[in-house]
């Protein structure tokens, strides 16, 4: 008895060796994979499609599993444990539109280029010098022709890396009530769709309304010129308060609070301020109130949000007749867009002092409680009750001011309840729709009385791979995974066919910059596999293994 | 058991419960997956930004050192700063806080009015086809997600029947100058209605259950016997003496329940965009937003040590035996 | 005075009857002391509450009627059909005086309750009367603010008597006044209530188990059991010449002034269940004394003003004799 | 004690309608996969794409969700997790109440002591907010639900039991139990414990309910697990995909009435047990 138990052991052991040197010998399985992703209720189109990513993937033979959980706890495993712990694998990722994000500089530069890949935008870990040597060149062209070709080359480079799994751009939905706005009074601006303040300005209320009611998902969370947080926020500072230039309408920037503005050199330009100008308070705005503008967030330790705008700016002076020169440390093609058109116009009068009060507490301007927010902008401030709804009213000095006599944004959130108050009129501008489109569609089928619109997004939706580790290390892996997601399906199942096909970063809402034919590309699982089985992938009991020799780095 | 003294003491032990939850809360926050920073993510965001920011929640400092300090500010009544808002926590709670006891209050008092009436009222009916069909239905109410009810009164008062507003405190573009003009304007309680019969809805049936049993047990007492052999009316001996001695513990519910439905409120808040405490603490835990969700939560756990203290003290008011017992 | 005529109270369940009061008939004349003493679940309880009119929802009355002063104040139709005797003709004084005041009104707002609502007394004119009635029960007045609870268990019956007394009643029903007393409150009780009587020229039935309570002031006594009521007559002729073995046992049951006894023995086994009494005697399962003609039920035998059921009245001399030894009761099982 | 159940369930009709109720559910649980008609989690595909929010056909007997799932075997899959919450938490109650009570009421002194002042401050923690931050703090999952029952209401259970235990810790065979020599641990166990045994039940029933609905609760506020089929999950998916503007009744009724049902019948049994251990409101 004993003896057959020992004889039974034995085996069993040595057969547990041998399969031991027989796997290490072969090809290494590839491990389990978790996609991560947010939460159902974050966004149910992304959602929908990780878990047509991980269906799909899994019959490459990989081993993949949505992982949903919330914004930051997702943030925080593949942004800031990217140095330490870098477990992640997969993530689904999205980029949103803001007007700055009109020019492709941010995009192809932060999110891509070496410099950024430890700490910055650049999580997937992805470089490459030739690829930095295409960002650094279209950043310093300011030819728009010669700077288009970089572009372009850079979308195709990064496509040819399978950088990214990009996935759609999605349409943006916004609809109004067109019982209480004209129909087509609202402008629909490049790459944002009609919520931008171009509309804010135009849209004519009829039928005897006065107010735009606007909503959020979101919350908001401050209404500071000097600080960016929520996604919500900008739109209420940026029409409160002015800026040199704005993003029009077509997507490039124009002279706003600037009458215009002139290149001197490829360093220097002369902004000639809009005379007549005045803040609310009523005193008039000056060039000394422009330099503190842009002066304030070159100290990063009180205006930390706004200083990455300000840090190309060598110097600033007042050249007489309302002129500001700015003086730059270094040529940059995106410079109207990224500062001229991004920096707030503040009344030094105001802000001064408060500003000046703060040095040395250890708190920035983030942490100013408004007792006043005064502006120059097309509205003016008048109430905010936390989580349920900001109400401005129209600056009727102002050089363009608004049709409607209000501007409000209710906080609601959830989606449902938005849609049910747009309904009922409760709202009647929806700017904050990331529900089922499906279901917007067919609300304005039955309505009768809602114009939606829908616009290309400039931003993206995206299934990002981390570069560092492998499998991913390998573009033909990174490729054999991002092409063996059908598109069609995204576009037509996960966002319901509301979305077009994503091939780069730039979206095609930038008519002149993306790159035409980059969203032309085959996919499907056939053609994933073969790239897969041509670059030594195999596929045993189902699940896939690394090419001979190829072992996993931990 | 309530003279001065054990008032006093029973206060601090109050005190020492509200330190060691605060004391699990903030571990729990510190070591939970996820990080503060995370809101602040962009393409612009700068390492400089990030250790700037890092510096100014206090995340560079040991946890020990964190602790520290957050329990010496608690103790000053300073929760800090919002991370997410950058503005002091207590403002906003003390913004948050009239919305949800309104609603807590509100709701609480209609479940009860109508919980101990209609108890009554069954205890009365017992044996009859009405307690056999009303025991059921109560029950069932008792046993229905409270969102699940919001979101179907939602659909039907609001969306379809569009009798009532579907969420928030008020119309858009409706100013409420101080926080005592919305408390005593009818717009916000027309916004109030709503919210608040869904939760009584859910919150009624205790009290109904809890009067009904009472006042069957206060009816075999030997006392409303004599009070039946006294001649006394029958209205007379349910309202004034049954009723009377039944309400005792149904006060007591009363009294913990306020404790409990502001926590459990923070469904109803999310269904009907109340902006209530309980929806502030969701926010907080969900944006890793730690002074925010810690002060909250401190909170909440406050009003209902403090409510559970109250419904002792109101033992004392409502019953002399009790009041006796400490006497003596 | 009180007259109860062939009185029978069944308590109706699902599936059964309990017969808890069976055919009794009572007289109570005015300025007299009535005991009616039994063990526990006799029906003397539900005897007198019946008279209160407050029997639980499943107690009908099956036949018989109640007579108070020749007006029907109850019978077979279980119909009250004058509701204001009640308390100011006939009071009642709760065993547990404890649970019978209502714990969180003050006791001069349960005066008040009865004096206005019942009385018609003016909240002042009622305030008047409750110190009245405190000072006839010897309680100070000033307890009238207290609350049930702050009294003692005495106190607290005095209480309840000086409510029982509060609209002159001509009848006070007491059931078990003084059961949950010690000896010496008992007696201070026994003794106003005696006081009372003659004072207040009142008719007093008390209820009890306890037949030395009997003895110390009753003047008339009806033995209970079962159901029935086996023997009444006056208390010094019963106690001492016990026509019925039931009170033979009772008497050795209890310390007594009247006994010569030196022992106390209880009697053995339980009270029948009165789902289905037995037939015949009820007695006989426990009775020292059965013989085969207890199989059939006795007749009423009408004797020196007392009534007896028992077929061995005419043995009572020699049973008496017996019954006074402790072997008669100890070997009985 | 299964001579006191016998008697709920030949005398109290709710007790009995309670059990029956569990029973089909349990027996729904049990034969899932056969009765299921597909996998709860795989996203459908039809002819023109994805089977989304598809009404009621044979192959889908009550529709699809906003993603392609199939209802219905939602529905049914649902009572698993349903079941396993409910009665894990029930079971977290009744044990944890039970020891508790039973230490603290036969033992008393320094034991007592601390342990009703723990049973302080799990009183003192509000139960929903403190199930939100312990999702956040253990991650997603259905057991945080079970985890914050056992944490914060073994004090109602245990405080009760203890009271009865001090009660019967009078009793004279207990008394004699010790007297005899027996161990403390055969006396509470042998001689106490099956005297609480009841209240153990009445108060494991009740959390039966609150599992289950607190379960939902969480869930529709999004710090629910994403990969388990829960009847809160499909009320928060047919929520946040809008099934309510979608009039996708048959979506978000089902799912609710599931709940209502398995809390109700935890309740039915709870109120026929409490008729036995309070005769007192009994006829």
């Amino acid at each position: 008895m004993y003896k057959k138990l020992s004889a039974v052991l034995v085996g069993f052991i040595s057969s547990l060796l041998l399969s031991f040197f027989v796997s290490s010998a072969s090809a290494e399985e590839i491990r389990s994979m978790k996609l991560w992703a947010r939460e159902q209720a974050a966004g149910p189109a992304p959602h929908t499609a990780a878990l047509i990513i991980a269906q799909t993937l899994n019959e490459l033979g990989l081993d993949i599993s949505v992982n949903a959980v919330p914004w930051p706890q997702m943030a925080d495993q593949v942004w800031y444990k990217r140095l330490d712990e870098d477990t992640w694998d997969l993530t689904m990722w999205q980029m949103v539109s803001r007007p700055e994000r009109s020019d492709p500089d941010e995009f192809t530069y932060n999110l891509f280029h070496s410099s950024t890949a430890e700490k910055g935008y650049n999580f997937i870990g992805y470089v490459d010098p030739e690829f930095d040597a295409l960002a650094e060149k279209q950043r310093v062209t300011m030819d728009p022709a010669a700077r288009k070709v970089l572009i372009d080359q850079a979308q195709q480079h990064l496509a040819d890396a399978a950088a990214n799994a990009y996935l759609v751009h999605p349409l943006l939905n916004f609809a109004y009530d067109n019982s209480q706005f004209k129909d087509g009074s609202a402008v629909e601006q490049a790459g944002l769709g009609i919520k931008n303040i171009w509309t804010y300005l135009n849209i004519e209320p009829i039928n005897g309304n006065n107010d735009l009611v606007a909503q959020s998902l979101d919350e908001i969370q401050a209404i500071n010129p000097f600080f960016i947080s929520g996604s919500t926020d900008s739109w209420i500072t940026e029409i409160i308060w002015d800026r040199l230039l704005r993003i029009g309408p077509d997507g490039t920037p124009q002279p706003w609070a600037a009458e215009s503005y002139n290149w001197v050199d490829e360093q220097t330009i002369d902004v000639t301020l809009r005379s007549g100008m005045s803040w609310h308070d009523g005193k008039p705005v000056t060039v000394d109130d422009v330099i503190f503008s842009f002066e304030a967030p070159m100290n990063a330790e009180i205006v930390p949000m706004y200083s990455p705008f300000v840090k190309n700016i060598e110097s600033m002076e007042s050249k007489g007749n309302n002129v500001v020169r700015f003086n730059l440390k270094s040529s940059n093609a995106a410079f109207l867009t990224s500062s001229l058109a991004k920096i707030n116009l503040v009344p030094k009068h105001y802000y001064e002092p408060i500003l000046q009060a703060l040095e040395g507490t250890g708190n920035n301007a983030e942490t100013i409680i408004e007792e006043k927010r005064i502006g120059s902008g097309p509205f003016k401030f008048v109430d905010w009750r936390q989580r349920e709804q900001v109400i401005l009213e129209k600056n009727s000095n102002h050089f363009n001011p608004p049709k409607v006599n209000r501007w409000i944004m209710k906080e609601i959130p959830n989606v449902e309840a938005s849609l049910g108050q747009f309904r009922k009129g409760e709202v009647n501008f929806l700017t904050d729709y990331k529900g089922d489109p499906a279901v917007l569609a067919k609300i304005v089928e039955e309505d009768g009385d809602i114009t939606l619109v829908k616009s290309i997004d400039v931003g993206f939706q995206y299934m990002a791979m981390n570069h560092r580790r492998a499998p991913f290390d390998d573009v033909n892996f990174r490729r054999a995974v991002s092409l063996a997601i059908d598109r069609d399906v995204m576009v037509n199942a996960a966002w319901a066919g509301n979305a077009v096909k994503a091939g780069s970063h730039v979206s095609p809402a930038l008519t002149y910059y993306h790159k035409d034919g980059i969203t032309e590309y085959e996919t499907g699982l056939e053609l994933a596999k073969k790239i897969l089985a041509d670059a030594g992938y195999t596929v045993k009991n189902g699940r896939l293994h690394y090419p001979e020799g190829v072992a996993e780095k931990h | 058991m309530f003279d001065f003294w054990s008032i006093i003491r029973r206060f601090l032990y109050m005190i020492f419960v509200l330190w060691v939850v605060a004391t699990i809360i903030f571990f729990m926050f510190r070591l939970m997956p996820g990080s503060p920073l995370t809101a602040f993510i962009g393409t612009t965001f700068t390492d400089e930004q990030h250790d700037l920011l890092v510096k100014r929640f206090g995340l560079d400092k040991s946890l020990f050192e964190q602790y520290t300090l957050f329990l010496l500010n608690t103790l000053k009544g300073d929760f800090g700063l919002s991370f997410t808002y950058n503005k002091p926590v207590i403002d906003m709670i003390v913004e948050a806080l009239p919305n949800s006891i309104i609603l807590t209050l509100f709701s609480l008092i209609i479940a009860y009015i109508f919980g101990v009436i209609a108890g009554a009222y069954l205890a009365w009916k017992r044996d009859t086809l009405i307690e056999g069909v009303s025991i059921p239905i109560v029950l069932t109410t008792r046993s229905a997600p409270e969102f699940w009810l919001g979101m179907i009164a939602l659909a039907f008062f609001s969306f379809q029947l569009d009798i009532f507003p579907s969420g928030g405190t008020s119309a858009a573009g409706v100013i409420y100058e101080t926080t005592l003009s919305k408390l005593t304007s009818l717009h916000f309680y027309y916004h109030l209605i709503l919210p608040s019969l869904v939760l009584a809805l859910y919150l009624q049936g205790l009290p109904l259950l809890l009067m009904r049993s009472n006042m069957l047990e206060v009816m075999q007492e030997d006392f409303v016997t004599m009070s039946k052999m006294k001649g006394l009316s029958s209205w007379r001996i349910v309202i004034y003496h049954a009723a009377r001695n039944a309400l005792l513990p149904v006060a007591t519910a009363f009294t913990l329940g306020v404790g409990f439905a502001f926590g459990g409120n923070v469904v109803i808040e999310t269904v009907f965009s109340w902006p209530g405490l309980g929806r502030l603490l969701v926010f907080a835990v969900s944006s890793s937003d730690y002074p925010l969700a810690q002060g909250a939560f401190i909170f909440l756990t406050a009003i209902l040590i403090l409510m559970n203290f109250l419904a002792d003290l109101m033992y004392l008011f409502l019953d002399p035996r009790v009041s006796y017992k400490t006497k003596n | 005075m009180l007259q109860i005529k062939d009185l029978s109270i069944h308590y109706v369940g699902k599936d059964y009857v309990v017969k808890a009061v069976d055919n009794v008939s009572l007289n109570l004349l005015k300025g007299e002391l009535l005991g009616i003493v039994g063990e526990s679940g006799c029906g003397k309880t539900t005897l007198a509450r019946s008279i209160m009119g407050v029997n639980p929802q499943s107690a009908k009355i099956a036949s018989g009627e109640i007579l108070f002063q020749d007006n029907k104040i109850l019978d077979a139709e279980d119909k009250l059909i004058n509701l204001d005797y009640k308390w100011k003709d006939i009071a009642f004084i709760p065993q547990s005086a404890m649970n019978s005041l209502d714990p969180v009104y003050r006791i001069i707002d349960q005066m008040r309750e009865i004096l206005i609502i019942r009385g018609n007394h003016s909240k002042k004119s009622a305030d008047k009367r409750s110190e009245e009635l405190f000072n006839l029960v010897g309680i100070e007045k000033n307890r009238l603010k207290d609350f049930p609870h702050q009294f003692s268990g005495g106190m607290k019956q005095r209480v309840a008597i000086a409510m029982a007394l509060a609209l002159e009643p001509k009848i006070v029903i007491a059931d078990e006044p003084v059961t949950a007393l010690d000896v010496i409150v008992q007696r201070q009780i026994l003794d106003l209530f005696n006081d009372l009587r003659s004072k207040l020229n009142l008719s007093i039935i008390l209820v009890t188990h306890d037949v030395s309570v009997v003895a110390y002031i009753c003047q008339k006594v009806a033995v209970m059991y079962a159901g029935e009521i086996v023997e009444t007559g006056p208390v010094k002729d019963i106690l001492e010449r016990p026509f019925h073995p039931y009170t033979m046992g009772l008497n050795n049951a209890f310390p007594d002034l009247h006994s010569t006894n030196d022992f106390l023995v209880p009697i053995n086994g339980t009270p029948p269940n009165l789902i289905n009494p037995p037939i015949g005697c009820r007695f006989k399962s426990r009775c020292p004394f059965e013989v085969s003609k207890c199989e059939t039920k006795p007749d009423r035998l009408i004797k020196d003003g007392r009534e007896v059921i028992c077929w061995r009245t005419n043995d009572q001399s020699d049973l008496l004799a017996k019954s006074k030894k402790i072997e008669t009761w100890e070997s009985q099982e | 004690m299964i001579r006191e159940l016998y008697k709920i369930f030949k005398e109290n009709n709710y007790a009995t309608v309670g059990v029956g109720i569990y029973i089909f559910f349990i027996l729904i649980a049990i034969f899932a996969d056969i009765i299921a008609t597909n996998d709860p989690l795989r996203i459908n595909f039809s002819s023109s794409g994805l089977a989304r929010n598809l009404p009621p056909s044979w192959e889908y007997l009550l529709g699809t969700t906003s993603n392609g799932r199939d209802i219905f075997s939602q529905l049914i899959y649902g009572s698993r997790n349903a079941l396993a919450v409910g009665l894990s938490a029930a079971l977290a109650v009744a044990i944890l109440g039970t020891i508790v009570g039973l230490i603290s009421g036969f033992y008393g002194g320094w034991i007592d002591n601390l342990i009703m002042r723990l049973a302080d401050i799990a009183l003192g923690l509000p139960f929903l907010p403190f199930v939100i931050v312990l999702a956040a703090f253990l991650g997603p999952s259905s057991w945080n639900v079970v985890i914050a029952i056992g944490l914060l209401l073994w004090p109602n259970a245990g405080r009760i039991i203890r009271s009865q235990v001090l009660t019967l810790r009078e009793r004279g065979y207990i008394e004699s139990a010790k007297v005899s020599g027996c161990s403390n641990f055969r006396i509470i166990f042998m001689h106490i414990a099956p005297n609480i045994l009841p209240l153990s039940f009445l108060y494991g029933s009740i959390a039966i309910g609150w599992a289950i609905l607190t379960e939902a609760s969480v869930s529709f506020l999004g710090f629910g697990p994403s990969d388990v089929i829960s009847w809160g999950y499909m009320l928060q998916d047919a929520y946040s995909s809008q099934a309510l503007s979608l009039k996708a009744y048959i979506w978000f009724i089902p799912p609710g009435l599931c709940i209502v049902l398995m809390v109700v019948a935890g309740f039915f049994i709870s109120r026929g047990y409490e008729e036995i251990l309070f005769p007192k409101i009994k006829k």
